[in-house]
């Protein structure tokens, strides 16, 4: 636990038992919406690795006399690398093709014999793959060329993560200012009800920085109390969660965050703890700035 | 010591209730401040140890003219000077002890002087068995002690004392006036405002008389009506 | 506005201008996140709709002399429409499987001498189809016959969507039972201030159930108006996520809600009041029963 | 009207205040409550007015045993008495009329008599251009009066003033004791913890003195030592 030193045992007013259940619940809240995001961010980003790297280019037989099959897929190939978005496109052996195709014709059929198409697989990293202006472009300069982008799926559902991760981004700063707003309040209605001790020690010819650090002081060890309550709390309840929603589900969301984000998670005490601190410190001055 | 030059004063925009207030006291005078209810007396006092500004006319103290002064300078201006609140002002949250503590702590001494200190005063003031209390767990007459405890405890230059008498019996009021008397011969100021006659009548000063926002100084012993 | 009769002034007081503040902040939080779960709730819905409606199954041609083509799919059928999930199954006239084949053969091959297989079209509900098991039956009981899931897509799909509900759903409930519990500590620190007024009131001979009622009004006053300051500016800030977030910028989220799920969120600052107005009664009610 | 049986007192688990207190007063007796700082009158008044219990003895009160009260009855009891605190207990968010109007609300008076009945009491103590001020911004002698004007403003039948002068010039104090004496005569019976001699010596009632946890009754003009 912290320790703080007091000039004037201030935190022991009853001001000061309001304060700390704020603040820890706030914390709370910051740590589980922090984590929350966290959590979606990286999933957001391991479906859309997963998903937007695979597309298919068909290079179709065309008939004699048109430009041959191994020229329209170095074309192609050409095409691909260059662009943006693309990170590798390889065309798959001629046994792959068959592969592919057999399904469709029965195993019986003799596929040697039959004009098959040249397959490129194509590695896209995430969403900045424009599929559309691809498309087109396949179109107009490789005749007998077919995007499939796997019925768009890969585009759709990492963008959809990605919209999640920015909604739950989006919500998890607007909780992060509410709960920063309500311990700003906490501190500010605490500190009304001690408007005669300031007024008090001011009387007394305390200076204007010392009784601001004495509040300030005594915010920030109330705040700081709270929060520790408050982080426990949440990592206790991100424990639950992730036994809940954990990977014996079978889901493809994993609770379990890398070592870097949970020292973001960290930060949210030390935040509480200093919007604490620093509004005791100008709502004293403010109090004080009124008296001659 | 103290001297206001046609001082007016008034709460925000409301109507004057010190009126053209001319005065002087000199250094280690003693004065007694009377007057009606609601004639100004705490107000004039909230002058004196800086708690509000004169709406009009000069207030020089410690030979300095106060609207001259910077805040730091104000600041240790007023640790030169000793209050008694007519409602006390205790805080609440704070041992008997460590509420008269406040100015030495202030003041940066040391703590096992201040402790030391601290409670024989409060002995003397017969507080000695309530060293740990709170001041709402204590009487009216018992806080009103501990008020006037916190205000001498660091031999202020300047003390004012509002009404410091007005909880207590006459044998207590009487021991505290020797109190006052005591640092006055020590060189202090003394300022006290109070109703009671029996105490003003006893104790020989010169009185200053509030009445309709003007001020009367009487010699010893006058009455004002 | 709510307009309340106060019998006593009490909601003047100091401690009355903080309970509206933080009333209102965790009513926007309540609102904002209760609406971020509906959201989430209703793509993730429509999602596993989407994408659980879109299975094939292709009924392969087998070598002359095993169960005729049509005989297997009638019994596919049969097996597809008593599958638990399966809301509707359709074969696909061959003009589709021709159409579906065409680009592996490019166009100039003789489609109609070539076996070609029969696609069925499997429309599955949600989430409640076991693919794995409907793979295996089909297996056994339909020579021939080839399950496609596309790519096992639309399970993972409509399961994150699941998950990322129940996710939303957790935080929401963590985050109402935060803003409840903030609202009831500031009822209590309140309070706690007026604790001299309790006293005094019982002292002149008030009846409890008179003072609960004046500090319950007074509490329920201060949360309400907080609570509708609270539930606006969430609203708004909702038409600006909506803006942000809305249909023109492609993303699969609609972050519209429908009636119903609006007239949930003017649940929050009713249940704010109401919090505010019972702790205010039994915070009085404990303090009164410790007075003689 | 009044009866104690042995009756002790103590705060808490500290040691007893008030020690085996035997006495009766009789309806519509006037007596003055006297003793040192801290020797237990507003604490025997606050048994009076039913805010503290007995650690043991029999308290009577309206020729009721107190202990065997329910809470409602002890309600109605309740708003028979008035009561002026040693420190006021003004509401500080409500108006001066508001605050004397309390006991009249809880009473369920009319609005409109609540207005007349209240502006013509504080008319009467000297607060008639304070009717709208909130107790602080008023001087102590002003709030003394609001806390008396809001215990007599219903005719209370026990009226318990705790030194209710303690912040009023004599004059003031002399009207105030007027103004319980008119009540007294009107039925109420009165009993007012005073420090003040000079009041106690004008106003000739008998009184109770409080010292060492006990208590004497003296007759009018005796002096307890
Ligand atoms: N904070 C304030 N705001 C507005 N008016 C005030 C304030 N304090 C005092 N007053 C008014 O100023 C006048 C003088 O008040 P002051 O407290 O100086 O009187 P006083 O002489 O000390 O009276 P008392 O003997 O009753 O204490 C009164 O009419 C009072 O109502
Ligand atoms: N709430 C309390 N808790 C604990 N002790 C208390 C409490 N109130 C009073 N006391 C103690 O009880 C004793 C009697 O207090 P009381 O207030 O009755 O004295 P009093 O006769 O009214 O004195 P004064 O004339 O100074 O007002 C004192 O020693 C005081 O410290
Ligand atoms: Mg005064
Ligand atoms: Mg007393």
């Amino acid at each position: 636990m912290l320790k703080i030193h007091y000039d004037l045992p201030l935190h022991r007013d009853s001001a000061s038992r309001f304060l700390p259940w704020i603040t820890g619940l706030m914390v709370f809240l910051g740590v589980m919406s922090l984590a929350f995001a966290l959590v979606l961010g990286n999933a957001a980003s391991s479906w859309s690795q997963a998903l937007g790297s695979s597309l298919t280019v068909q290079i179709l037989p065309l008939a004699p006399g048109k430009p041959g099959q191994d020229e329209r897929v170095r074309q192609a190939l050409d095409l691909l690398r260059e662009t943006p978005g693309v990170s590798a496109a390889r065309a798959l052996p001629k046994s792959e093709s068959e592969k592919l195709v057999s399904p469709w014709l029965g195993s019986n059929a003799s596929l040697s014999d039959l004009p098959l198409p040249t397959l490129v697989d194509v590695r896209a990293d995430g969403t900045s793959l424009n599929v559309a202006l691809l498309r087109q472009r396949l179109d107009a300069e490789i005749p007998g060329s077919v995007l499939d982008d796997h019925g768009n799926w890969l585009g759709e559902v990492s963008r959809a993560a990605v919209t999640v991760q920015t909604l739950a981004f989006g919500a998890l700063a607007l909780i992060a200012l509410t709960a920063i707003l309500a311990v700003i309040f906490a501190v500010r209605a605490g500190l009304q009800l001690n408007r005669s001790t300031v007024e008090l020690l001011h009387i007394m010819g305390a200076s204007d920085r010392y009784i601001a650090r004495q509040f300030q002081r005594s915010a920030a060890g109330n705040a700081s109390r709270g929060g520790l309550a408050g982080l426990v709390l949440a990592v206790l309840a991100l424990f639950a969660a992730q036994r809940i929603v954990g990977p014996q589900s079978g889901l493809p969301i994993r609770l379990a965050l890398p070592l870097t984000d949970c020292l973001w998670l960290l930060l949210v005490p030390l935040a509480a703890t200093f919007f604490a601190a620093l509004t005791a410190r100008l709502t004293v001055l403010a109090t004080l700035k009124r008296l001659p | 010591m103290i001297r206001f030059d046609s001082v007016g004063m008034r709460y925000g925009s409301g109507p004057e209730v010190l009126r053209d207030i001319t005065f002087e006291l000199a250094p280690g005078s003693f004065h007694f401040l009377t007057g009606p209810s609601g004639a100004g007396k705490s107000s004039l006092l909230r002058l004196l140890y800086l708690a509000h500004r004169p709406s009009r006319g000069l207030v020089t103290l410690f030979d300095k003219d106060i609207s001259s002064l910077s805040r730091p300078e104000l600041s240790l201006l007023r640790r030169r000077i000793g209050v008694v609140f007519q409602d006390f002002r205790l805080i609440d949250h704070l041992s008997t002890l460590d509420n008269v503590a406040l100015p030495l702590r202030l003041a940066g001494a040391r703590e096992d002087q201040i402790r030391e200190h601290v409670s024989e005063l409060l002995r003397w003031v017969g507080l000695g068995d309530h060293l740990e209390a709170r001041p709402p767990t204590l009487s009216g007459g018992q806080q009103q002690r501990v008020a006037i405890a916190r205000a001498v405890i660091n031999r202020p230059s300047l003390l004012l004392a509002d009404e410091p008498t007005g909880n207590v019996d006459d044998r207590i009021g009487t021991r505290l006036l020797h109190l006052f008397e005591e640092l006055n011969r020590l060189g202090t100021t003394i300022v006290i405002a109070t109703h009671n006659e029996a105490l003003i009548e006893r104790f020989n000063h010169p009185r200053l008389h509030l009445q309709g926002g003007h001020l009367d100084r009487l010699p010893p012993g006058a009455k004002p009506y």
